[in-house]
């Protein structure tokens, strides 16, 4: 069962500090990730990433019922990543709006890679991303959390895909912004990785960059990613044992 | 989509009901666990999440600022919303509320409004022209049975965990204390029982495989005082006056044990 | 053929009356109910009761074209409640709303029991309930109209369901609340029944009661069920003779 | 839906008019039977009720305050709607107006518009910033063909039924007496006449069973005086210049005729 | 290969002007017609008339995936007329408005008698008419480029219908009102005609005009579809030769 | 709809990038011809006409004065839609806007927005209260690949194309000067290069052709001085690092050539 109030794990940080949050420039913020959390879901994950909660529901592979979508020779999978009403400072009108229908389309890009698609054909896997609560990184936070629900649910992949963002904040790049640093921050860089192979999967950047500092920010995100995903595979073996 | 349940289930549920028992043991009178805690999303102005059994409801309240209707112009405004979203079951679809989704803002927001849980001439804050419009959330997260239930308990204890800003006026203008954070003027507490009729019975608190045999289903929101402050009938076969009748009578019991729940009566 | 025009026969009071049109507690207001109004609907039904003037449809059963609505054994019943722009003091957008989805719902589910679906596989009877004008008690009034244009259109059922409500106002329990008593009044209970068996098939509550009030209003609103269920039977028999 | 009507239905009744006849004996300038009774809503501010033959609508009308347009600040408006409910036809469906519906409204306001019906000018308040909006409001609840001019007849006789509250202008704010009703400032009349093309032959109103087999529809809006306001050719095949010359001669003589049925006439 | 700023090619006047724009009363706005301007299209045409452009594609005749649209017996022509948001003065919010919704409707029935639908049973044919900028007379516009598209896609007609509008302005009956002189104008007749017979196939009349005026603007109107007629075939010439 | 393409394009496609070479003889860093028009649209504020080969979208600006964003109260806004109408490409669908729609006005946005191509504090006219707004809309009329780069160079000519209206400030109100039409406040040039991945290889500006077969996409936005504004992965295969780091490298010369076709350039 989850506890959805935070408990506040600060990771260790490997520099001096000058962030708001006593951040060194490559700390993440504190985070946990839970498998199989829900009860109807095929597969379910929950995340914390700083303010961010985020909770992901997987179903199927199951059958496919709107004809045009089908694929002869693979599974389609569709995410959907929504914003809860409650879940931003100001109330998020419900239903999709133009940056859900963008995220949720990258985010499908993200996770597909990864997942033997074509061992299921004419069929359907659908990843629903809720974020309960939001500030700064969901579109990762998600990533993050539907690799643990697709394992969760048993979908057969070759890696967990896991995703972090990097950034420029006060003239300086750093790992993870949170909210407050976005929002006066010169660049956010949020990246998505098959860590196995290191492969890219997600990579956008949203902001004003030297292509050294984008080189820098891409480093720190792919290294961001390897430690989200060792807490990926603990919230796994956690539930199922290894 | 159409869920077709076999008859044989039908038969099954119907006959440990004659028998005076149930899928899960429990008694005709009992509800399955409840967990509740509130203030679980910091954003959100008031928040709570209730399971009940493997149901679960994340609720979150946010206040804005709006103008009255203008039949009633010296009071707040209450608006409950509520998704099921496809997270919560195999067969929710995405898309705008539908039916079964809109019934239970409504009932919810009836409950809540008629019992007059909150005082919203105190949430008037310029006669006519300002006042707080107080939004409820109900994000259905889990779904297995008696969604209604679980949604008043939720914003009723969402409600009660709301604070919001100070209000006053200086020279015709609204100002917001942002800093100043005051709570809900909560004047009454309202829950909701809903009985399930299968096998000729009344059993409180249907799971969801018990929705899915009951020939109808009657939910009555009552007042800590035992009044009744809203009444909803679904299903597709009729009740007698006879049932609804005790029907109101036993949930004047467990409306009271449900009360229970509600953060106040923890401490 | 219908007139419009209101023909104000005022039903006896049984009480002396201190509500503001003179009626006593359990006086319903003055009402009529024609059948067969309309030509290209299989069955059809006016209603006017006090100030509302309801009209209905009824198609079917007919084929039900869209596969993921249709029942293998049954057919279905769709109601559909909407108001004419025109129908109200500030004019309606057309389309439906919240009100009118709920209202369509619990409407379906007050008349299904009557109707015997279970002759009509894979069908649908459609229901059309259009509100020419509101004066308080519309989905009572739509119900009941809507029985005896399933009547009208040979539907087979086992009774006629009939609906009415009664309320609090003024402190007191009373019939059949017009438009101005249920603003200001503190309760309103509608009631829909199948009179021969007096199963309640519609039941709601909307305001603030005690469980005697409560039980005072139902079984008001049930003999005000008796009331109307009589004129609809004379409908009917007016329209096709015994 | 495709509605497939028989062959043989369609050569009889073109064969029908080749002799001079029409299925229901009517001659070619005949209209059905039209029952015209105003006021008949209470709640709306005008109303009508037409039926020709056994096609028969609603229209109510409303007043609202609003702001003019930028392009004519001084002038009100008139807004038209139109909605083929399910109730009317088998083949009308629930949902936003169709192509049917949107021709049908725009072509009934363009007819009152241009005809100058309602002395717009009358109904600005203060110029550029308020102004009385006229809506018309057309429920079709039976429809057996020529919506077109029975929806005419229909706005046409709600617009005379209509009375709006007086507004006043004091200290530049809008003051409206609800207890004062006043008509609107009606300038002048305008009447639709409908002719469907079968069997190489015009006839005037056509019937749902004519509509289904026409190979074109002709529409011609005229003012009392013969003047034509507007004017809508509808279906899939041509015609020809003649046959339009000829059926604006017929309408002058049918609108006088029809004109009869208004209120005022009738007195 | 097309290019958009306007060669004004002022048509010869045959009466002296009285107009804002120097214009004889039966001269048509300088116009240019241009088949084959798209590359993905089966058919496509450009038109310029006065400060109107209107592009149009034609796909088809194609199979018609929408099961109950589709005629056993014939095609199904889908004309759909839109307004880029930067093609009037106010910009126009994207997606169909009841006006482009009448429009479509009345410029299918216009196009439909010249096309041989009875060849392609069970398909459809679909004209995409997209105003790049308008100035008054946009309908006519449309269906003059939707014939020379349809000619262009290879699509068998026994016409080439062709529209142009004459109105009323300051009092005087004239051929193609610019948007200036509709604006002020008392009337507006868009005509569409089939020329090989001078059938009609669209006509609209708006605004008032006597019955002799009407007369006088329909004759006017199909003069001026004649001299576009002649401009039609010589786009058509010039990209396929003789 | 589901495009399926058959394997042996595929491969053949594949085959030529592996042995150096496109199926339209291009090199990989070597784009279409681009034609560039300025000014196409007289109703519009700004607009341009632009062909990447044989992908053509027409692109108008259009100025309105509108409310800052409560968080930005002394900035104009720019809005950017696009709309792949059903005359670009026989799988374009009408109705409102998909995720490709939505992708490509986003990113475009964001290119514009990022490189801060427009001085968006000189179109605030009362802080907190008035701004002027720019619409960018995207008319897609011909589709052969690549939208992306193709919109961003529409989008950059177009707002450096625009001329709007004077605003003064009178007394607190706002004074629109139509006749004085001023430049948009450019201060940067931004454009955006669009790489494919097929054969194992990224190859510059791909054709729908290429666009079917590729394994992924990587577009990078970039300003006058090589310095990177924004950057959007597409497709369903991984890039490595590496790929993206000389991506990077040879957009910064291809940037810079593509820049030559903007207006001011060419003169």
């Amino acid at each position: 069962m989850i506890t959805i109030l935070t408990n506040k794990i600060l990771n260790k940080s490997s520099t001096p500090s000058k962030r708001a949050d006593g951040r060194a420039s490559d700390d993440l913020r504190p985070f946990k990730i839970e498998a199989g959390v829900l009860e109807r879901a095929d597969g379910s994950a929950y995340l914390e990433l700083g303010g961010n909660k985020v909770m992901v529901a997987v179903y199927g592979p199951r059958e496919l019922h709107i004809r045009r979508l089908m694929q002869p020779d693979r599974a389609v999978l569709r995410c959907r990543y929504n914003m809860a009403p409650f879940s931003v400072d100001d109330r998020k009108r419900p239903g999709p709006d133009r940056r859900s229908i963008e995220i949720s389309k990258i985010t499908s890009e993200a996770i597909m890679p990864a997942v033997f698609l074509e061992r299921f054909p004419r069929s359907t896997i659908d990843v629903f991303i809720e974020v309960l609560e939001a500030e700064g990184g969901t579109r990762c936070a998600g990533i993050t959390a539907a690799s643990v629900a697709l394992a969760d649910a048993g979908v057969p992949m070759r890696d967990l895909v896991v995703a972090c963002a990097a950034g420029k904040s006060d003239g300086e790049v750093v790992l993870d912004l949170s909210e407050a640093e976005d929002k006066d921050g010169e660049a956010d860089v949020p990246v998505a990785i098959m860590p196995r192979t290191g492969e890219i999967t997600l990579l956008q950047s949203d902001g004003h960059l030297t292509s050294e500092e984008f080189e820098k920010a891409l480093n720190m995100a792919i290294d961001g990613c390897m430690k989200l995903s060792k807490a990926q595979k603990e919230a796994i073996i956690k539930r199922y044992g290894d | 989509m159409v869920i077709i349940i076999p008859e044989i289930i039908k038969e099954s549920l119907n006959n440990l009901v004659k028998n005076g028992d149930r899928a899960d043991d429990r008694s005709f009178d009992q509800y399955r666990d409840i967990v509740l805690e509130t203030g679980v999303i910091d954003k959100a102005e008031g928040s709570a999440r209730v399971k009940i059994g493997k149901t679960q409801i994340m609720v979150g309240t946010k206040s804005q600022l709006g103008e009255p209707f203008s039949d009633t112009p010296n009071v707040g405004v209450l608006m409950t919303n509520s998704e099921l979203i496809p997270m919560a079951a195999p067969d929710f679809e995405p898309g705008p509320p539908d039916e079964r989704s809109v019934e239970l803002s409504r009932v919810t927001d009836r409950c809540m409004r008629e019992a007059k849980v909150i005082d919203l001439e105190k949430l008037c804050i310029i006669e006519g022209k300002k006042v707080w419009m107080i939004f409820v959330d109900l994000h259905i997260i889990d779904y297995d049975g008696n969604l209604m239930d679980a949604a008043v308990l939720g914003s009723m204890a969402a409600l009660m965990n709301t604070k919001i800003p100070e209000a006053k006026v200086v020279d015709d203008e609204v100002v917001i204390d942002e800093e100043k954070k005051i709570p809900l003027p909560i004047k009454e507490k309202a829950l909701m029982c809903t009985f399930a009729k299968i096998g000729g019975e009344l059993i409180v608190d249907p799971s969801l495989e018990e929705e899915q045999v009951m020939s109808s289903r009657i939910s009555i929101g009552m007042r800590t005082d035992g009044s009744i402050c809203s009444m909803q009938k679904g299903g597709m076969q009729p009740l007698t006056k006879d049932e609804i009748i005790k029907a109101v009578a036993r949930s004047k019991v467990l409306t009271k044990k449900l009360m229970e729940h509600l953060p106040q009566n923890k401490q």
